[in-house]
């Protein structure tokens, strides 16, 4: 294998289209290009999608760095810290973002039935579980509780797939979780509670994730990174005004449960990530020891 | 008419002098050409082998060492324990009752292809998020080569021992254990020693799920937070744990199994 | 004491079957020191193992005491032709007879005094301390010997044991287990393939057939009880007894 | 014989299903997260009636059988080469007993780096893995050869490679198979993992869909088939054992009697 | 052909230091039969290893054909004294003996008529498709000579090969092998406990002492190169020899 990132054997032209892997985590936030690919989007652009699921950046930014993948999807927070590494992503397109609504948001702390929290103060000496420590759950939990007038240093942090935190929740394992759609869907069918809405609390406008791709092949294909921010924005956009189809999409990649379909929170698709956001995590991860020093945003952001 | 004294402390020393020289030739010409290959090399994942050595001590020392190496390889003891003993137990039992095999062997096949990472979530149901949890993940994997090879060890015990065993009315714990487990300690052994490498396999894997500390759980916060460098230290401090941990088991083996190298080795030309 | 009764014994597996043993009936008394001859492969380990509780006949009956036999019974011995194999090498000498007094529970005084006297009487006082794998093949019988003799049986089943060693240790440990049959009254079912021993050693000779196998002659030894290596030898009746003895087994081999 | 064995084993599954339904039904875990198993069944009937899952299932064998047939060729070589000649195995000692406690997941961003999510990487996570579970199995069945076989066959002047093949490796033969056996388990566990973590096509791909959908049922009917597959590798090795070992203590001296 | 001088072995290991072999020197003529005798446990079996290359010796040299030897020699035979463990248990009968042909090159058709031959002439003509395991210990005993036998080695070299089997076969391989080695020339050197055997195999006896051990005596069997087993044995001059050397192997014993 070649650390090329030109991508030249999977992404030649072929037939005046050109085929780009993307490394996608299979959840709702990456509906949009399901959804641009089946409108034809990316067609219409002559790229050719072809969507590789992988559980996390473990796999993901390997694989754009090495030039395997072209493209990628990351929440935001990882790529801060990537960033910060001096591991060369560069955003190229918008991902998804909070709904903006407190209390309303596609994911929020939620606590199991029965539970006595009500609020993010009271996380104070209790369990919090998060998908991956250090990172843009716990950064936001941390801002909920403070926001709330609680010392976020006295929440313990432990770390669980998303899919584990409504059985963690039930079986008194964690006392909250963070939990993003469907889990927190699952929880609520469950008898579970949202104590508070933690992206919103970062932001209303949080951009939750973002497409990227190495600054390499950045570099050397501007043409092919601008076709694909092109039709990831017409897809955002399209996928922000058709919340029916996306709920359609996701029988196509997920599993989700038809009885929780309907009662997903979807999460808003603006088409242009949202900087002053991002320049708040990335002072929240700062200020929480994620990294020395806040990235430069300018390298990052596209 | 032996060999001087003298000479054979001289000789002691030599020896172990060869032994030396021997564990570390291999290791000391793969690391040069690691250096050497990865030497200019300027991808995150694959940083020089210069930057790895050069962080190496400020990541694994005081605070590390103890807060994060020896939770983890308490855990690794624990699960490591219970899983030699369960499945010398297990072995034991399943390999002396063919029937015992015959109802047994599926459900435990079943289980052993069962990857834990999948194993994880549901250890958790029932062992919670603790260090039980973490223990049981390793026994569950450290189980499978001791059981298998106690298995087959049993079943392949001499028949003539077997049958003086039984003449003389040895029977019971008895037989247990000066023959059977006797007869089978090689290939207990080599159950044994695959197990130590998994179970510290194990022990990253269990500490990758609801875990605030250990070798594992650093290294995979290294990798997730882009510390590349720190992570290779992490990866090569397993290979060193794992290192010790063999010579450690080679000591006991040689203990255990003298007498079983003895008799190999008397057929060989030159004792 | 000991009863065989229409012994009939079949090997089956691995695309072979073999009738080791086609029927077989004869009895021994209690105290009786009795040697078995016949030609190789016989059967003879294979009737001694059925007798001993450890292989199952096919059909027919084993009984000891009165009891049929369908396991090991207590206080018996058991001389494995495969002397070597039959050593448990993970232990020393001394451990390997010992093993079977700790079974009996006796105190580890007691042990300790007959491991040493049994290794003692076959010559091997000095070689407790070695590993089996570390002794001669002769000497290794030995060990097995003295494990026997240890035990203190009182039906005491030996297969071939003195093949290995020398003609003059021969002589000594045939002499030992004629003293030992005298005095404690052990009943012993022997297994050999040296005519002149069976003959010197025996109360009675029992004379197999080739396989499949039937006895073919029970000769009662009318030597006298008193027996030594100088004078039984040559007295005109022993040369009688064995002779006779030879003829059969030759008879027993072309028999076939 | 095979046959009642066969009905033991299937009872024991019986007892295994059983106690799958009664756990939960009784309360024990919440049916939630842990479905009793007829609910598995039910998902397990769905997915096999979907032909994604069977080629997800092709993936994972193709990336199973590749992975163990390298493992064990190359374990088998290396096990025997490093035990024939002289000082290698002093040599390689500390090198093995460093490399081998590396767990495959560590090495996941190095596979990427290499392959991304290609077949390659599978094979070379599986191939780790699963290597030196077969070379520690060759190299205690080699030692284990009886000195008066190997004496008989020096003094037949049989050479090296005739010493290896007629009384090397039928004596480490029974270790081998029990290696093989672990290799294949482990291989099949690596491929599934190696499939959930970095999305390379297969069931484990599968897996990972269905843990972040919250599709519980379907998720263990995915782990069932794994676990199944691997009852059937077993069943394999098994059959392949009778035939191979019916010389040996252990497998003669369960036909007898 | 065969010169061993000044041979010394020491075993170390486990805790035990065992002089096996003080002093051997002795010399064995191209196409002799010579016969070992000696105590259980005086190092014979050492001694054969070492002449057959399978042991290096502490100190001395053996020489064969006047080169050191260094590793088994080819054309060489060995009879272990442990036949059970020196057949191999995955190999039938058949395959057994035909291993080491292979190793010679021979056709197939070669190997097929001399295994056959062998097994014809040890008895076991209709075992050679058994396992090694479904056979008695004199079986097994036959096979490993039948491997021996079919090598047709120049150089035989034969651990107490006739321990387990019965008198009358062993008659019939006496006469066998001193058949093949008056047809073949072989150069045999043989083990034995048997004094008569001793005696009527070998073109001289060579008594060894008890551990540590020296030759204690040579023998020159001056019987007639035409021997059978009725009218030697019954030879005047051969009651003489087997007595001189019972006394020897007697006195080496009570000489420890
Ligand atoms: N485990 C076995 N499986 C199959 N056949 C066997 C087995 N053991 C013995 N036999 C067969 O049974 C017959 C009798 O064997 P056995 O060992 O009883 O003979 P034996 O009289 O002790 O002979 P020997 O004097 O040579 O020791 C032989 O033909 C042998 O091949
Ligand atoms: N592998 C070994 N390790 C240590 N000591 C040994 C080993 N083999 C033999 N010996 C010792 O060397 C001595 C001679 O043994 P050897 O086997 O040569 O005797 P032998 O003459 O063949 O006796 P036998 O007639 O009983 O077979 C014995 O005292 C024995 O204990
Ligand atoms: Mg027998
Ligand atoms: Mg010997």
């Amino acid at each position: 294998g070649s650390s090329d990132p030109g991508g030249k054997d999977t992404a030649g032209p072929s037939g005046g289209t050109t085929t780009v892997k993307v490394g996608v985590v299979p959840v709702l936030d990456v509906a949009p290009v399901y959804l641009g690919e089946k409108q034809g989007f990316y067609a219409d652009r002559g790229l050719e999608l072809e969507l590789v699921p992988a559980q996390g950046g473990a796999a993901i930014v390997p694989g754009v760095i090495s030039g395997q993948f072209q493209f990628g999807f990351s929440n935001t927070t990882s790529l801060l810290v990537a960033r910060s590494k001096n591991v060369p992503v560069k955003a190229v397109a918008n991902g998804a973002a909070s709904t903006g609504e407190d209390g309303a948001d596609f994911a929020a702390i939620t606590v199991g039935k029965g539970s006595p929290l009500t609020s993010a103060k009271q996380l104070e000496g209790k369990k919090a579980a998060v998908n991956t420590l250090n990172n843009v759950c716990d950064t936001s939990i941390r801002e909920s509780v403070r926001k709330d007038g609680g010392d976020p240093s006295k929440v313990e942090f432990v770390e669980m797939p998303f899919d584990r935190m409504p059985a963690a929740l039930d079986g008194g394992q964690v006392d909250a979780a963070c939990t993003p759609e469907p889990a927190l869907a699952t929880v609520k069918a469950a008898g579970g509670k949202e104590i508070a809405s933690n992206f919103h609390d970062v932001s209303p406008d949080l951009t939750v994730a973002m497409y990227f791709t190495s600054q390499q092949f950045a570099g050397k294909n501007p043409d092919l990174v601008k076709k694909f921010r092109e039709a990831t924005a017409e897809s955002l956009k399209y996928a922000d005004s058709h919340p029916e189809e996306v709920r359609q999409i996701l029988t196509t990649y997920t599993k989700i449960p038809a009885t929780l379909l309907e009662k997903l929170t979807l999460p808003r698709y603006p088409a242009e990530p949202d900087r002053a956001s991002i320049e708040r995590l990335a002072e929240l991860g700062e200020r929480d020891g994620l990294f020395e020093k806040a990235p430069n945003l300018d390298e990052l952001l596209p | 008419m032996g060999v001087p004294p003298a000479r054979r402390t001289s000789g002691m020393w030599g020896k172990a002098l060869l032994r030396l020289v021997f564990a570390l030739a291999l290791p000391a010409v793969l690391v040069a050409l690691w250096w050497a290959a990865s030497a200019g090399s300027t991808n995150v994942y694959w940083p020089p082998l210069r930057t790895v050595f050069g962080v190496f001590p400020d990541v694994w020392t005081g605070e590390r060492l103890r807060g994060d190496v020896l939770p983890s390889v308490l855990r690794l003891a624990a699960g490591y324990t219970a899983a030699a003993v369960a499945g010398v137990a297990l072995g034991t039992v399943i390999g002396s009752w063919r029937r015992v095999r015959a109802l047994c062997e599926p459900v435990l096949e079943f289980l052993r292809a069962v990857p834990p990472p999948v194993l994880v979530p549901v250890i958790m149901l029932f062992a919670g998020i603790g260090d039980t949890m973490k223990i049981a993940v390793i026994a569950s994997g450290c189980v499978w080569p001791v059981l298998l090879n106690t298995v087959e060890g049993v079943r392949a015990v001499d028949p003539v021992l077997a049958e003086t065993a039984r003449s003389y009315g040895i029977t019971g714990v008895a037989r247990l254990r000066d023959v059977v487990l006797r007869s089978a300690s090689p290939q207990i052994f080599a159950g044994l020693r695959q197990a130590l490498s998994i179970g510290i396999i194990l022990m990253v894997i269990s500490e990758m799920f609801a875990a605030g500390n250990g070798l594992g759980f650093t290294i995979v916060q290294f990798q997730r937070g882009f510390a590349i460098p720190d992570m290779w230290t992490g990866i090569l401090l397993l290979g060193l744990l794992g290192f010790l941990l063999s010579v450690l088991f080679g000591l006991a083996e040689r203990r255990v199994l003298g007498w079983y190298h003895g008799l190999r080795a008397s057929g060989r030309r030159s004792p | 004491m000991l009863d065989v009764q229409g012994l009939h014994k079949v090997y089956e597996g691995s695309g072979r079957r073999t009738e080791a043993v086609r029927d077989l009936t004869f009895s021994v008394a209690a105290g009786e020191l009795v040697c078995l001859v016949g030609p190789s492969g016989c059967g003879k380990t294979t009737l001694l193992k059925c007798v001993g509780g450890l292989l199952a006949p096919t059909a027919g009956e084993v009984r000891l005491a009165g009891r049929p036999v369908d396991g090991p019974p207590p206080g018996m011995a058991f001389v494995f032709q495969e002397y070597g194999r039959s050593l448990f090498p993970w232990m020393r000498v001394g451990q390997n007879v010992e093993l079977p007094l700790k079974q009996k529970r006796l105190s580890r005084q007691r042990r300790r005094a007959l491991v040493a006297d049994a290794l003692e009487s076959v010559g091997l006082a000095d070689a407790a301390g070695a590993y089996p794998w570390q002794l001669s093949g002769g000497m290794q019988q030995r060990v097995a010997i003295a494990r026997a003799l240890a035990y203190e049986p009182e039906v005491l089943l030996m297969d071939e044991p003195f093949a290995a060693v020398d003609a003059q240790t021969r002589a000594e440990l045939e002499d030992l287990v004629r003293r030992l049959w005298r005095e404690r009254g052990i009943t012993i079912l022997f297994v050999t393939h040296d005519i002149d021993e069976a003959v010197y050693l025996g109360e009675r000779v029992l004379v197999l057939s080739a396989s499949p196998t039937v006895v073919r002659e029970q000769l009662k030894v009318d030597l006298p009880d008193q027996r030594d290596q100088l004078h039984t030898r040559v007295n005109p009746r022993f040369a009688e007894l064995r002779t006779r003895v030879y003829e059969q087994v030759q008879a027993a081999k072309r028999g076939r | 014989m095979r046959g009642s064995d066969a009905a033991l084993g299937a009872a024991g599954c019986a007892v295994f299903v059983l106690l799958g339904e009664a756990v939960p039904r009784l309360g024990l875990v919440d049916e939630d997260h842990f479905p009793p198993a007829c609910r598995i069944a039910g998902a397990l009937g769905r997915e096999l009636s979907d032909t994604a899952f069977w080629s997800a299932l092709g993936d994972t064998l193709t990336g199973w059988a590749l992975g163990l047939a390298i493992a064990v060729s190359a374990g088998v070589v290396a096990g025997v080469v490093i035990s024939v000649v002289p000082y290698l195995r002093e040599v390689t000692a500390s090198t093995i007993e460093f490399l081998r406690p590396i767990p495959s997941v560590a090495l996941i961003p190095l596979a990427v780096l290499l392959y991304g999510t290609e077949l390659r990487s599978v094979l070379l996570l599986v191939g780790y893995a699963a290597f030196w579970q077969v070379l520690i199995q060759v190299l205690y069945g080699v030692r284990d050869v009886d000195p008066v076989a190997e004496e008989t066959a020096r003094s037949y002047g049989l050479g090296g490679w005739a010493r290896v093949r007629h009384v090397l490796w039928p004596t480490a033969l029974p270790y081998v198979m029990t290696g093989v056996r672990l290799a294949a388990a482990v291989a099949l566990i690596l491929a599934v993992t190696a499939e959930l973590v970095i999305g390379a096509p297969g069931l484990g791909a599968r897996i990972a869909v269905a843990q972040t959908s919250q599709a519980v049922p379907e998720m263990y009917a995915l782990i069932v088939v794994t676990g199944v597959l691997g009852l059937l590798i077993n069943v394999g090795t098994r059959a392949v054992e009778r035939r191979a070992l019916a010389w040996h203590q252990s497998v003669r001296g369960e036909v007898a009697v």
